[in-house]
């Protein structure tokens, strides 16, 4: 896999191709995961509509972790080789990930309204998700607080690497917390035993949003690369 | 259909549904826009930056 | 062979500071390097005492590879880099004290006495270094070098802020070390004239570099 | 093990004559305890529950605050980077600073702790408790504030930086302490949560050693 990437130009070609046919595809696949959302699923006997804003939630909130991973995987394969490609996806996936936790937190507590009656409930699930908007922003200040951009790589790939054994901490340790601080709030919210009509929207749309998400990277990723080949530039026009 | 139509005429929940998908969406499209225009702005640097590059 | 650089090459932030560089260093032999800063001097001393890992090449100290040197370091060479690593809270003894028993793990009250007599410490030795001057200051990590048993010594512009009366000292000093046995690693920016020692100028690499248009081949000249 | 002998001694003698730190940590706690006392305004009987989620909070932005003496200076004099050449591994190096840290909180809690549960006239046991489970979250709290301290050096000694990049990774430490104080007095059985403290100890001290080698090569370079 490495070396299909081997050097820049092969790599750009291949992006600039894949493009636009993920973001086609994305928006075909999001305009039938809506059709399916609204017009196929029944709506929920106990929550009634709201449990369509799950279409949208859940895939979030699964995306907002994948990035995280993405990020860490990342981090380790760029301290590990030194390989400038890792620095740059992982530059390029923290905006991302931190504007799917903020989409996640939204529509969480968008959907707690009807469910628990208030815009913010300390549920084990948004608590977690709420750190680890904290760990994006946490993040994304230590991609853009050097001025030399190698060294604020290697620091974000450091932090991303003690995130990514924290984060399994902090999520059970909230969970306990949780359950202590509230008994288990038992709703159709908290783990959606679904039968197939939900499921089908719900995998569209997280494809969809996959998509989506994978043709951000590719422009944020040519846009790294293209203020690297400036930085170098201005760096020789210095000397 | 019967379900869409349910769910038009769903009174307080059709707000709320509606609101998600609006700020979900308002959210990737923003940052789509965002990046695209970065992108956009650093080619059109790089090219100048390589045009005087080149003439030098 | 006491020193040995074998074709090291060292990128620092995007530039080139050693392509190749070898460098031989044998028996109490004295070794100068001269060159404006920013031409690599810190970042070769840097290369040898194992703080910074070259791209290529190895180092060769006593024929072992600094790679798998690590505590037996400190009885191989002493370094004295420009920054003095002096605690300003504690006094001019308490920071030789420290120095001794962390370099050489034992430490005689009657030795640090007279290692203060040969810089006329001693009656200093009870102030803080905080409050001494700059010259004082490098006076007493000169006086370091008294107490350290290595044979190779490393020393980074060991003759700046110095007053001509401590400078003839050091020169002293290391000739008398040079003499039995010791060799010596030293750089300096003004020309100091020593008997039977070895010149090696390093160029800056800003001169060096042609001219040539970047070329984005590969991922490593990003 | 002469190492760490060394070392620790080299590191007590450096911190105990710097008066600044001692004096940081310890001012901090009591300032900002003054200060929740006033804000409690008038009604008493509201702080005595709260004592304790005070005292946690309190403590953690000492301990972040303090971190910063013991890195600080031995960077900017060159010492930090003496000792590296020296042969030190820069795990021991990181280990006998947040020991020493440690042992300082420790000692200043000590004091301070006791002094005001008789302001709040909290009963001995429960201090006590307070006091016990302090010693058993400081270690990690410290090796987390020392990291933290490692990756501010070079972001111009930003201290919001340090608190945003460490405040996720002080919740499970928390939490687990505040918890296993609540029914501690409430049920006072030996409970199993501050062996989930020691727990997580464990992980944090290979990850936070293994952390600050990566960084202090960083710092080199």
């Amino acid at each position: 896999m490495i070396f299909k990437f081997a050097n820049p130009l092969k790599f750009q070609k291949l992006t600039d191709s894949i493009q636009p046919f993920v973001s086609y595809l994305a928006l075909i696949l999001l305009i039938l995961g809506l059709f399916f959302g609204f017009f196929m699923s029944p709506p929920d006997y106990l929550q009634g509509e709201t449990v369509r804003i799950m279409y949208v939630h859940v895939p979030c909130a699964w995306f907002s972790l994948m990035i995280y991973s993405v990020i860490a995987l990342c981090a380790v394969f760029a301290i590990v080789f030194k390989h400038t490609l890792a620095y740059i996806i992982s530059r390029a996936c923290a905006p991302i990930g931190a504007c799917f936790t903020i989409a996640t937190l939204l529509t969480g507590s968008i959907w707690g309204k009807p469910t628990w009656g208030t815009w913010w409930v300390w549920d084990a699930r948004l608590t977690s998700e709420l750190i680890l908007l904290f760990i994006y922003i946490g993040l994304m200040i230590i991609h853009n607080s050097y001025d030399d951009k190698s060294k604020s790589d290697r620091y974000a790939s450091i932090l991303a690497l003690i995130g990514v054994v924290n984060l399994p901490i902090i999520k059970w340790s909230v969970d306990w917390w949780n359950t202590l601080h509230q008994p288990a709030s038992i709703s159709k919210f908290s783990s959606p035993s679904i039968d197939s009509s939900m499921m089908v929207p719900l995998f569209i749309m997280t494809f969809s949003i996959f998509c989506f998400f994978i043709s951000i990277l590719l422009i944020r990723i040519k846009g790294e690369i293209i203020q690297r080949k400036i930085d170098v530039l201005r760096l020789n026009q210095l000397k | 259909m019967k379900n869409f139509l349910d769910f038009v005429n769903s009174g307080e929940h059709f707000s709320y549904v509606l609101s998600s998908y609006f700020i979900v969406f308002l959210i990737l499209f923003l940052i789509f826009i965002t990046s695209s225009i970065k992108t956009k702005k650093l080619e059109k640097e790089f090219a100048s930056l390589s045009k005087n590059e080149a003439k030098k | 062979m006491v020193l040995e650089i074998i074709s090291v090459c060292l990128k620092r932030n995007k530039r080139v500071i050693f392509n190749n560089f070898n460098l031989k260093l044998n028996k109490s032999q004295i070794m100068i390097l001269i060159g404006e800063n920013g031409a690599g001097k810190t970042s070769l001393l840097d290369l040898v005492a194992g703080v910074l890992e070259p791209e290529k090449g190895t180092i060769k100290i006593n024929n072992i590879s600094s790679k798998n040197l690590n505590s037996n370091k400190r009885d191989m060479y002493t370094y004295l880099s420009n920054k003095d690593a002096l605690k300003e809270n504690l006094t001019i003894e308490e920071n030789l004290m420290m120095w001794s028993k962390i370099s050489s793990n034992k430490f005689i009250e009657t030795e640090s006495n007279n290692v203060l007599d040969y810089f006329g410490l001693r009656n200093l030795r009870k102030n803080l270094v905080g409050n001494l001057s700059q010259g004082q200051r490098k006076k007493v990590t000169l006086s370091k070098l008294l107490l350290s048993k290595a044979k190779l010594w490393l020393l980074d512009e060991p003759f700046n802020s110095l007053d001509s009366k401590s400078v003839k000292k050091t020169i002293k000093l290391i000739y008398t070390h040079s003499k039995n046995g010791g060799s010596i690693l030293l750089t300096n920016h003004i020309d100091l004239n020593f008997r039977n020692s070895k010149k090696i100028t390093l160029v800056n690499s800003h001169s060096k570099l042609k001219k040539n248009k970047p070329t984005f081949h590969k991922w490593g000249d990003f | 093990m002469s190492e760490f002998k060394n070392l620790f001694q080299r590191e007590l003698l450096i911190n105990l004559k710097n008066f600044l730190v001692l004096f940081t940590f310890s001012s901090f706690f009591i300032i900002s305890i003054m200060i929740f006392v006033f804000a409690f305004g008038s009604d008493f009987s509201a702080i005595d529950g709260l004592y304790k989620p005070i005292i946690w909070v309190i403590l953690i932005f000492s301990i972040t605050l303090v971190s910063e003496h013991f890195i600080y200076n031995d960077f900017f004099d060159g010492s930090l980077k003496e000792l590296e050449f020296l042969g030190y591994s820069n795990e021991l190096i990181i280990f006998c600073k947040s020991f020493v840290m440690w042992l300082l909180i420790i000692f200043t809690t000590f004091f301070l702790v006791p002094i005001f549960s008789i302001f709040f006239n909290i009963s001995l046991k429960e201090t006590l408790f307070l006091f016990f489970y302090i010693v058993f979250a400081t270690p990690s709290l410290t090796l987390i504030s020392v990291v933290s301290a490692l990756f501010s050096i070079q972001l111009g000694r930003n201290k919001i930086i340090q608190f945003i990049l460490v405040f996720p990774f002080y919740i499970p430490i928390v939490i687990f302490t505040t918890s296993s104080n609540n029914i501690q007095t409430t049920t006072n059985s030996h409970n199993s949560n501050f062996l989930i403290l020691i727990g997580i100890f464990f992980i944090t001290l290979p990850l936070c050693l293994f952390i600050s080698r990566l960084i202090m090569r960083e710092l080199n370079r």
